[in-house]
């Protein structure tokens, strides 16, 4: 089995294995073992990775000769970085979740890790079907987890994920399919050759987005993220934020642009509208919200318009800013799932101490938690976009590019700097500052070492790629470039 | 030929207010004579086409047995006649729908674009129909035969499942039973004082 | 030492220092907090004074890179322009830094944030340093973030009071604001010259003043310069985003001082200055920076005489003062404006330090009304204040008076449009200098004491008393820098000014010396100002006639109360309103619209559908077999028609 | 070919009717076995005799293909798997697990056999009857239960009516055409021009068939009988004559009406945007279980009409991917249904509550059903809709497959429904499963088939096409 | 002269009462019974009209297992009706309208 196999089915294997172990205790080892062990092969698959040598780590062997499906993995720079991530938060998650569940703890473990594989699975496959097999079948464990372990709405929340995700990806799935039919194979990158007319692409694009806008989730399809986030165990928020949402922008970078790129180019009014409304309205959205997890799901939204943005705005930039866009947009989408991870845990530790998200519920609690007020305090300056941290790095690119592209549009989508630091800090001063008012506040107990390790193993990356991006940038750059050429590669002769 | 025509016209009357009749009269015995009475001018017809077998085996059998079936199971029923509630909207459609299906069926049925087979010629005297038929019977349609064997079959276990019941006031003999009991299942001996009542 | 070793010490030591205290929070006590930051700042110190030594002696500005930040091809690297303008400023933030660490050792004694407070303190050197080293407009603005972070969380110090978080965020959103311009003039450089790195653009601003922006009628590079000035309102506090450094006063004293007197707040004045090349191409900026400057100059002041919180009135001051700043930069005499913020700085710093050894002697109280007749209780700090006041208030001799007499003349020289309005507003603004001035020091050192604090006033002890006097010696000092800031080519070649509003150069026309000057600033307009405002004061504040006055001006004194309006007109609209547009996407945006109308419309109208097709299925055969017949006689329908 | 070959050739049919006549005359506990073994042997008698080539018996009125074999064999394995299913379940069970059920449920084979290889309308129309009779007192035989006879008079009624529908086209075909067999049908429609009589008995030819096969608007009897007749009656219906019908309407319009399929295609496209739009609609609105797979049973038969709307061999071979994979999941979930109902009575959706926490490992499989219904992957169910989706937009339908995935959304509400209420929802009160150590293997055993035909499709899905390709062999 | 035609369209209005019996009148369950009967009449006529235009046996073959099949499912029906009528004491199709939804 090859490594990125490996790292797919591990997780899943040792998910169902726990299932027959059923002592909590012993779950619990297990699956941070497994996962760690997954984050271990994925710094392998880095440590022999080269990024200029396009798609990597490949195995491809026949599954279904009857549809041309083949079971076929590779990384290159675009998902690789993802993939890292995903098997960085999977470890997370575990550690997160350790003592969240109070009932079917297996279960509670066995999605998790499931969840990671099938996570993996999406970034890993090269083959269209097989990306939408793992893209869909993610939905199951998700579901549970919001479900069993959610709180007091969980079942409309986790209904409501379910079904706003699956609406959009059927609609993919005929896309899917329909290029299949076309090309007689279900490889992505044999997709990317593809004559399509532009009326094609038209229909293609938009049934593609709206399988992925849902799952970044873009305005107006957002609705569900609030929900989900809100009902969601702290350790299900990480993994959603940190990864469920990077599917979304993984696609549109892997499917819509080089796939349609006509249409790429005839709609990216469209997505950058959308983007920007993201940016804008969903920032003032954020602003009213007096639920925390609510708060980061808007902004993680919010931060997510600049992900489509950054990608779509590059037909309308020099190559040379494209690539500072895209780039952007790729990194925005690390950093956000590193900044919102660690928030959620922020919320999560909280929700332990109180029982509750209201931000009213809380304030003064640096006085009781002075290394937790601190981390807080800084992720939510990363959430805003601060120097220095991962949050700055895409925003400031995507935005610098945006420029190029029509002032006023840099105009809307710089107004994150101020909605961003708004909605961060204004949460941070209402629970963190001031002075503790609350007898509940006053008992808190500061950050118990797990607790700390999840924030400190967060805090690090979100420095690093704040201080030095350019290692995360090298290795995405050369498939960058290439993302460049084939979005530019117009098949039905320019614009329609 | 006239006469044929005649007679068709003739039947083809009967039956179709026959066939009202059975569907409208609420007495449902009357309603069943009605249809015994269809069956019988569709077998005229039959007849007129040259069947002769099947037209004598509809007379015979059919109404014979099924239709007697019927009359049976009528009057079994028959003082449970079900009060009519109509409702007029629902007839109103009902008709409607039933009056455009008509329509349709006669529209396509003096099609334009259908060339049927013109009249053939009378079947030689002599020719029976029956033989014709008994031939088909047993070669090329054998399969079917013994299907139609094993439909029957399913029907009397089917019918049997569903109407034979063992009733609990009914008495039967079990002779395996009875040529097993021994003494001490019947007999008791008592001390001879009078039980209490349990 | 050669020079990259020598910038790449400052920045390293301060940086190990702000590290080192602020990972060791938990760990380190205040002994060793203390050691640490203050042995990195003070041999950040000793490496600027060194490199300033050198850049004196006439050497070349090098570039000193140390990695690449972005992808290649922008400028966007962690790199360093050491030339005479970074290294003086250079000087300026760790002197004053230095000094603010030593006083703070007093002041912030026995505060449970001690270590932390130092931390900060490292921290925002480390930013400042960065923001005034920077060779490309990336650090530039990450700097300019850190001084606002840190400015944020040093306001907020005391987070367990009510009011000092919500002053720090007001300071971080207005800053942010202007940011938000700052990101846009970025956006526009890489859109119009490609690049981010100082030299790249420097050398295309030719070409961008030719370059049309989307705005009809306005340059490229007008366009760039506007959207780098809003950042540099934002943090030097110009009007109308000046809202959030009266209230920044809820930070420790010594935070005031440096970072909102001294440093962060002319980062502003130190971009534009930096930034010569591109605001000389640009009219437009210039008038613009004019006005804004002179605007601010005058009503900032003006609310200084009504002010009774002793930092409040040094914060106005320093807003005023900031306005002068301004208006030099944008008579094109960068020098003059980087020369005042070298002195105000001093001074400056000098005034919020003397402040806070008031308000440590008054037991943390800082309302002027209480205080009183201090002067006698404690002579060094009324002193050192006195001296700080005079050269606010620019007499002839102190330091103040060089650097803002030399704006004052500037303005006059300019041929921009706004010149004339922003020299009068200039001169206007040096009467209230020196009215609110005496006013404070009426209040605070003449008189009786007025409550029993002010009665049991003591000096403090000598962490602060040291730098206050150090201060006050280079405050006297200062102002004979003069020579060499505007004429002397101190700055040398980082400042590019066109030709046709070198205002400086004229003025060097008729430069006579530092005695001269003196003596010549005794016949000028301003001083004659000055010295009439300085007896209405005596007259008003000394001999009361102020309170007998103040019925009479009561209107006037009502707006400056309020400030203008501007807190009440953020406040009541913008703030108010922005929560108002939240709260319409929130509840009417996506909890109606979207989720109630779409999504669980669409549900509803799915159970609701699925309700009543239910009701199909009566149970009732004849309707069963209706329903066949109509899916018969329909298709049978459709297969006729169609023929 | 000798009357002796034939009969061997014929064997398996005679193997069932033989031992359906055992089975009525044994002894009431040899019945059982006796059923097993009855289809066993027929599964053996079609193994040991599988033709190389499709064959045509009986004066051209059969037709035997190792292919097709194949669904037969699998109609035998679903039958024995829900007779197994039925076995737990105790309400009225003397009648249930009679010698005539058996017998019945036996003969029922027989007719599914019939259909699958009848070359001539005669024998469709026999092995049709032939199943349906068997089928009606399936239903009514809970004799005292009024829900279980009105049931059956309903689907007696109404399969008698779509019997008539299906009769009444076949002689107006019989009349255009001149001819009964099934391959000289397509011949001689090959040859001629359209006109109405053909369009009629086409129409009323696929009436009959829908009925059968429970497409929306003839459906109606559907729920009622699925929702009115015992448990295992239910189950028997759901699974093994889906297949069935499959057939027979590939053998009617797959190859005897494939030079009409541009009439009959735009007929199934309504037939299918329907079915799905009605089944999975009111499936919302249901509370009772065996009600909401009803519902389901007709919106999956909606997606069957919308691959054979396809009108090509791809389409048929979805259809028949796809009705495999459905029988598979209908089975599965009958029978878990048979399960929960083993010692009480669990008809009530809401009786799913809790399930997982009381027994996790029913509530996986129920898991493993429902997403597969819905058609989500891991699980066949994807598979089966893919299949269909390729077949339809190859054939340029793709407007209908939009439809028909958006209405899978609305689908999958109510599967999730269940899932939902297994794992987030406190029991009511305690399921009380059957302890049946068989049962429950069978019934994982039919879960995780899905999985399994997930993870290796290929078989199955080259068998489907053989299959198919039978059927329009003859293009 | 008589043609094809005349009989088919003598059995399709045949038919066609056949079916009305079925859905207009919601009566007797019997009824229903007979308008089945009515149908299947119908049907056969057709076959054997068509049979013998076509002089071909065939349709009379068909009209033949028709017929048994037709009293195979009368059996069945009756017996349904039984049971029906058994435990319901009515078999007023009205009145069977438990099982819906």
């Amino acid at each position: 089995m090859s490594l990125l196999g490996l790292m797919i089915w591990t997780p899943i294997a040792a998910g169902f294995a726990t299932l027959v172990l059923r002592d909590p205790a012993v779950v619990r080892r297990w699956s941070l073992a497994a996962s760690l062990f997954v984050f271990v092969l994925s710094l392998v698959a880095v440590a022999g990775f080269d990024p200029a040598a396009g798609y990597q780590w490949q195995y491809q062997t026949s599954w279904i000769p009857a549809f041309n499906i083949d079971y076929h993995l590779g990384v290159d720079g675009l998902s690789l970085p993802l993939v890292v991530l995903t098997a960085f938060i999977g470890v997370l998650a575990i550690l997160t979740g350790w003592n969240t569940a109070t009932r079917h703890i297996t279960q509670f473990f066995a999605a998790f890790l499931i969840l990671e594989g099938l996570l993996i699975g999406v970034f890993c496959a090269m083959d269209a079907a097989l990306f939408y097999v793992f893209f869909e079948a993610m939905l199951i464990p998700m579901f549970l987890i919001i479900g069993i372990w959610g709180s007091d709405n969980r079942v409309y929340a986790a209904v409501k994920f379910f079904l706003y995700t699956f609406l959009g990806s059927v609609l993919m799935l005929v896309a899917f399919v329909y290029l299949a039919l076309q090309s007689e194979s279900f490889r992505i990158t044999d997709w990317y050759a593809l004559p399509l007319s532009s009326l094609e692409q038209t229909w293609l694009f938009l049934a593609l987005l709206l399988g992925f806008a849902v799952k970044v989730p873009m305005w107006p399809v957002h609705t569900w993220l609030p929900d989900a986030h809100v009902e969601a165990p702290a350790a299900g928020s990480v993994v959603l934020a940190a990864v469920l949402l990077k599917i979304g922008g993984y696609g549109l970078l892997r499917f819509c642009l080089p796939v349609a790129p006509d249409a790429s180019l005839a709609l990216d009014g469209l997505v950058i509208g959308l983007s920007l409304i993201a940016v804008v309205y969903i920032g003032f959205t954020a602003l009213a919200q007096t639920d925390m997890k609510k708060l980061i799901a808007y902004s993680s939204i919010a931060h997510m318009g600049f992900v489509t943005l950054g990608l779509f705005i590059l037909y309308r930039l020099a190559t040379e800013t494209a690539m500072l866009s895209v780039s952007g947009a790729i990194v925005q989408m690390i950093s956000h799932g590193l900044v919102s991870a660690a928030l959620f845990v922020c919320v999560g530790v909280l929700y332990d101490r109180r029982h509750s998200r209201n931000i009213q519920d809380y304030g003064g609690v640096l006085e009781t938690m002075p290394v937790f007020g601190a981390l807080f305090v800084f992720f939510a300056l990363a959430n805003a976009g601060l120097p220095g941290t991962s949050g700055f790095v895409g925003e400031v690119m995507v935005i610098l590019a945006t420029f190029q592209a029509g002032w006023w549009l840099a105009v809307l989508a710089a107004m994150v700097v101020v909605l961003g630091a708004a909605y961060s800090l204004w949460m941070v001063r209402r629970v963190v500052f001031g002075p503790a008012e609350h007898a509940e506040v006053k008992a808190f107990q500061d950050l118990s070492g797990r607790e700390m390790l999840i924030l400190m193993a967060l805090a690090v990356p979100v420095l690093g790629v704040g201080l030095w991006p350019v290692p995360l940038l090298d290795l995405i750059e050369p498939s960058v470039v290439q993302l460049i050429d084939q979005a530019q590669a117009f098949k039905a002769g320019g614009a329609p | 030929m006239a006469f044929q025509t005649l007679l068709f016209y003739l039947f083809g009357a009967v039956l179709l207010t026959a066939a009202v009749a059975t569907v409208t009269l609420r007495n449902m015995v009357h309603a069943a004579l009605s249809l015994i009475l269809s069956f019988f001018t569709a077998a005229m017809l039959w007849m007129l086409l040259e069947a002769e077998f099947l037209s004598i085996l509809l007379v015979l059998v059919y109404i014979g047995a099924v239709l007697v079936l019927f009359l049976f199971v009528v009057m079994m029923v028959e003082r449970h006649t079900p009060t009519i509630h109509h409702r007029r909207n629902y007839r109103l459609v009902a008709l409607a729908v039933a009056g455009v299906m008509a329509a349709e069926l006669g529209a396509a049925l003096i099609a334009p674009d259908f060339v049927p087979a013109s009249a053939p010629m009378p079947a030689p005297l002599g020719h029976s129909n029956t033989q014709a038929l008994g031939s088909v019977l047993y070669t090329d349609y054998a399969l079917a035969f013994e299907a139609a064997a094993v439909a029957l079959l399913v029907a009397i276990v089917g019918a049997i499942a569903l109407t034979l019941r063992a009733r609990p006031d009914h008495h039967r003999q079990n002779p395996a039973q009875q040529s097993r009991v021994r003494k001490q299942d019947r007999l008791r001996l008592t001390d001879g004082r009078s039980e209490p009542p349990c | 030492m050669d020079i990259p070793v020598l910038a790449q010490i400052v920045v390293g030591a301060v940086g190990a220092g702000a590290v080192l205290a602020g990972l060791g929070v938990r760990v380190l006590g205040p002994k060793a907090a203390t050691a640490i930051t203050i042995a990195g700042v003070g041999l950040a110190f000793l490496a600027s004074v060194i490199l300033a030594w050198t850049y004196a002696q006439g050497s070349a500005p090098q570039a000193v890179d140390l990695y690449h930040w972005g992808p290649g091809g922008y400028g966007m690297k962690i790199g360093f322009l050491i030339d005479s303008l970074s290294v003086v400023m250079m000087v300026v933030v760790t002197l004053i830094s230095l000094l603010v660490h030593v006083y703070s050792i007093g002041y912030m004694r026995g505060d449970p944030g001690y270590v932390r407070f130092f931390a900060y303190l490292s921290l925002f050197t480390l930013s400042m340093l960065l923001l005034v080293m920077a060779d490309n407009f990336l650090l530039l603005f990450i700097g300019w973030e850190g001084v606002g972070l840190v400015s944020y969380l040093l306001i907020g110090f005391w987070y367990t009071r009510a009011r000092a978080p919500s002053a720090g965020l007001k300071a971080f959103l207005v800053n942010r604001l202007g940011d938000f311009g700052f990101l846009l003039g970025m956006g526009a450089l890489l859109a119009g010259a490609g690049s981010l790195d100082y030299a790249t653009v420097f050398a295309q601003s030719e070409a961008l003043a030719q370059q049309l922006s989307p705005f009809a009628g306005l340059s490229m590079l007008s366009l760039i310069c506007l959207f780098l000035f809003v950042g540099a309102m934002g943090k030097s506090a110009q009007v109308p985003l000046h809202v959030w450094l009266p209230d920044s006063m809820e930070g420790p004293t010594p935070i005031s001082a440096m970072i909102h007197a001294a440093t962060m707040v002319t980062a502003g004045i130190f971009m534009v200055a930096r930034l010569s090349p591109l605001f000389e191409g640009s009219e437009v900026a210039l008038n613009l920076i004019l006005v804004v400057g002179g605007v601010t100059a005058l009503s900032m002041g003006l609310i200084g005489l009504v002010a009774n919180d002793i930092k409040q009135v040094i914060a106005y001051s320093t807003l005023s003062q900031l306005g002068y700043m301004t208006m030099a930069l944008g008579a094109s005499a960068y020098a003059a404006s980087i020369f005042h913020l070298f002195t105000h700085a001093f001074f400056k710093a000098l005034l919020f330090l003397a402040a806070g050894s008031v308000i440590l002697a008054m037991h943390h109280g800082q309302d002027i009304r209480q205080m009183g007749g201090l002067a006698r209780r404690m002579p060094v700090t009324a002193a050192t204040f006195a001296i700080g006041s005079l050269a606010l208030v620019g007499v002839p001799g102190f330091a103040g008076f060089f650097s803002k007499e030399s704006i004052i003349e500037a303005l006059a020289h300019s041929d921009l449009l706004l010149a004339p309005t922003a020299h009068f507003l200039a001169l206007a603004g040096v009467a209230v200098t020196a009215l609110y001035s005496l006013r404070l020091w009426c209040y605070v050192f003449q008189g009786d004491p007025r409550s029993a604090e002010a009665e049991q006033a003591q000096e403090p002890d000598k962490t602060v008393t040291v730098p206050l006097i150090l201060l006050a010696v280079l405050t006297l000092a200062a102002g004979f820098g003069v020579e060499a800031f505007l004429y002397g080519g101190l700055l040398g070649d980082a400042l590019v000014v066109h030709s046709a509003h070198d205002t400086l150069a004229r003025m060097a026309e008729h430069w006579d010396g530092i005695l001269g000057a003196v003596l010549h600033g005794f016949a000028a307009p301003a001083i004659w100002l000055l010295g009439l405002s300085l007896l209405g004061g005596y007259f008003l504040y000394e001999k009361g006639y102020a309170a007998k006055l103040a019925p009479a001006v009561s209107g006037l004194q009502s707006v400056l109360l309020r400030k203008y309006g501007f807190d009440m007109l953020y406040e009541n609209w913008f703030v108010r309103a922005a929560h108002a547009v939240a709260d319409a996407c929130a509840r009417t945006g996506d909890q109606k619209m979207i989720d109630g109308l779409l999504v669980n419309g669409t549900a509803r109208l799915t159970r609701r559908a699925a309700a009543t097709l239910r009701l199909v299925q009566s149970g009732l055969l004849s309707h069963y077999a209706l329903a066949m017949l109509l899916g018969l006689v329909a298709a049978l329908g459709y297969l006729l028609l169609r023929g | 070919m000798s009357v002796a070959q034939e009969m061997i050739l014929m064997l398996p049919e005679i193997v069932l009717v033989v031992g359906a006549c055992f089975i009525l005359l044994c002894p009431r506990p040899l019945a059982w076995p006796l059923t097993m073994l009855t289809l066993a042997a027929a599964v053996g008698a079609m193994l040991a005799t599988a033709p190389d080539a499709p064959i045509l018996l009986m004066s051209g009125m059969f037709e035997r293909s190792a292919e097709v074999d194949v669904l037969r064999i699998l109609i035998c394995v679903l039958t024995v798997l829900v007779l197994r299913y039925a076995r737990g379940y105790p309400v009225s069970s003397d009648r249930l697990q009679s010698n005539e059920f058996y017998t019945l449920a036996t003969f029922g084979c027989v007719g599914m056999f019939l259909i699958s290889g009848a070359e001539h309308l005669v024998a469709l129309y026999m092995g049709l009857e032939i199943l349906a009779l068997s089928l009606y007192p399936m239903i009514a035989m809970v004799r005292d239960d009024g829900r279980a006879g009105e049931a059956a008079l309903k689907y007696f009624v109404l399969g008698a009516l779509a019997s008539g529908f299906l009769l009444y086209g076949m002689s107006l075909m019989y009349a255009a055409t001149g001819t009964l067999h099934i391959g000289e049908l397509a011949e001689r429609l090959g040859q001629m021009e359209t006109n109405r009589i053909l369009l009629l008995g086409t129409v009323f030819m696929l009436a009959g068939l829908a009925f059968k096969l429970g497409a929306t608007p003839f459906h109606m009897w559907l729920p009622d009988v699925y929702d009115g007749s015992s448990l295992p009656a239910a189950t028997y219906l759901s699974a093994a004559p889906k297949i069935a019908g499959l057939l027979l309407l590939l053998r009617l319009f797959g190859d005897g009406l494939m030079a009409l399929a541009a009439d009959w295609t735009t007929l199934m496209m309504a037939l299918a945007v329907l079915s799905l739009l009605l089944g999975n609609l009111v499936a919302i609105a249901q509370t009772r279980i065996r009600r909401m797979l009803a519902y389901s049973a007709i919106a999956h038969t909606g997606f069957v009409f919308l691959a054979l709307c396809a009108g090509s061999p791809k389409g048929m071979g979805s259809a028949v991917f796809y009705t495999l994979v459905y029988a598979l999941m209908a089975a599965g979930s009958f029978g878990m249904l048979l399960l929960l109902n083993a010692r009480t009575t669990a008809e009530d959706i809401k009786d799913f509550k809790g399930l997982n926490h009381s027994h996790p490992w029913l509530a996986i499989m129920v898991l493993i059903l429902m997403f597969s219904m819905a058609g989500v992957p891991l699980t066949a169910g994807f598979y089966a809709k893919l299949y269909v989706l390729q077949a339809v937009v190859e054939a340029g339908l793709w407007p209908l497959a939009v439809a028909a995935v958006l209405l899978t959304v609305v689908g999958a509400y109510y599967y999730l429904r269940i899932v939902w209420y297994m794992y987030f929802e406190e029991a009511e009160r305690p399921a009380e499963p059957g302890e049946d150590l068989t049962h429950v293997f069978l019934v994982s055993a039919n879960a995780l088939v899905l999985v399994v035909i997930f993870a290796v499709p290929q078989p199955w899905l080259e068998m489907s096409q053989r299959a198919a390709g039978v059927f329009v062999g003859g293009q | 002269m008589l043609s094809l035609t005349h009989f088919m369209l003598l059995s399709g209005a045949l038919f066609a009462i056949g079916v009305a019996g079925v859905f207009v009148n919601r009566r007797h369950a019997l009824v229903l019974l007979m308008s089945l009967e009515l149908i299947l009449l119908a049907v056969n006529t057709n076959f054997i009209a068509a049979s013998h235009y076509l002089q071909d046996l065939g349709g009379q073959a068909f009209a033949l297992f028709v017929l048994t099949i037709a009293a195979a499912e009368i059996a069945i029906g009756l017996a349904i009706v039984v049971v029906v009528f058994r435990s319901r004491e009515t078999i007023d199709a009205e009145d069977l309208s438990e099982v819906r939804g």
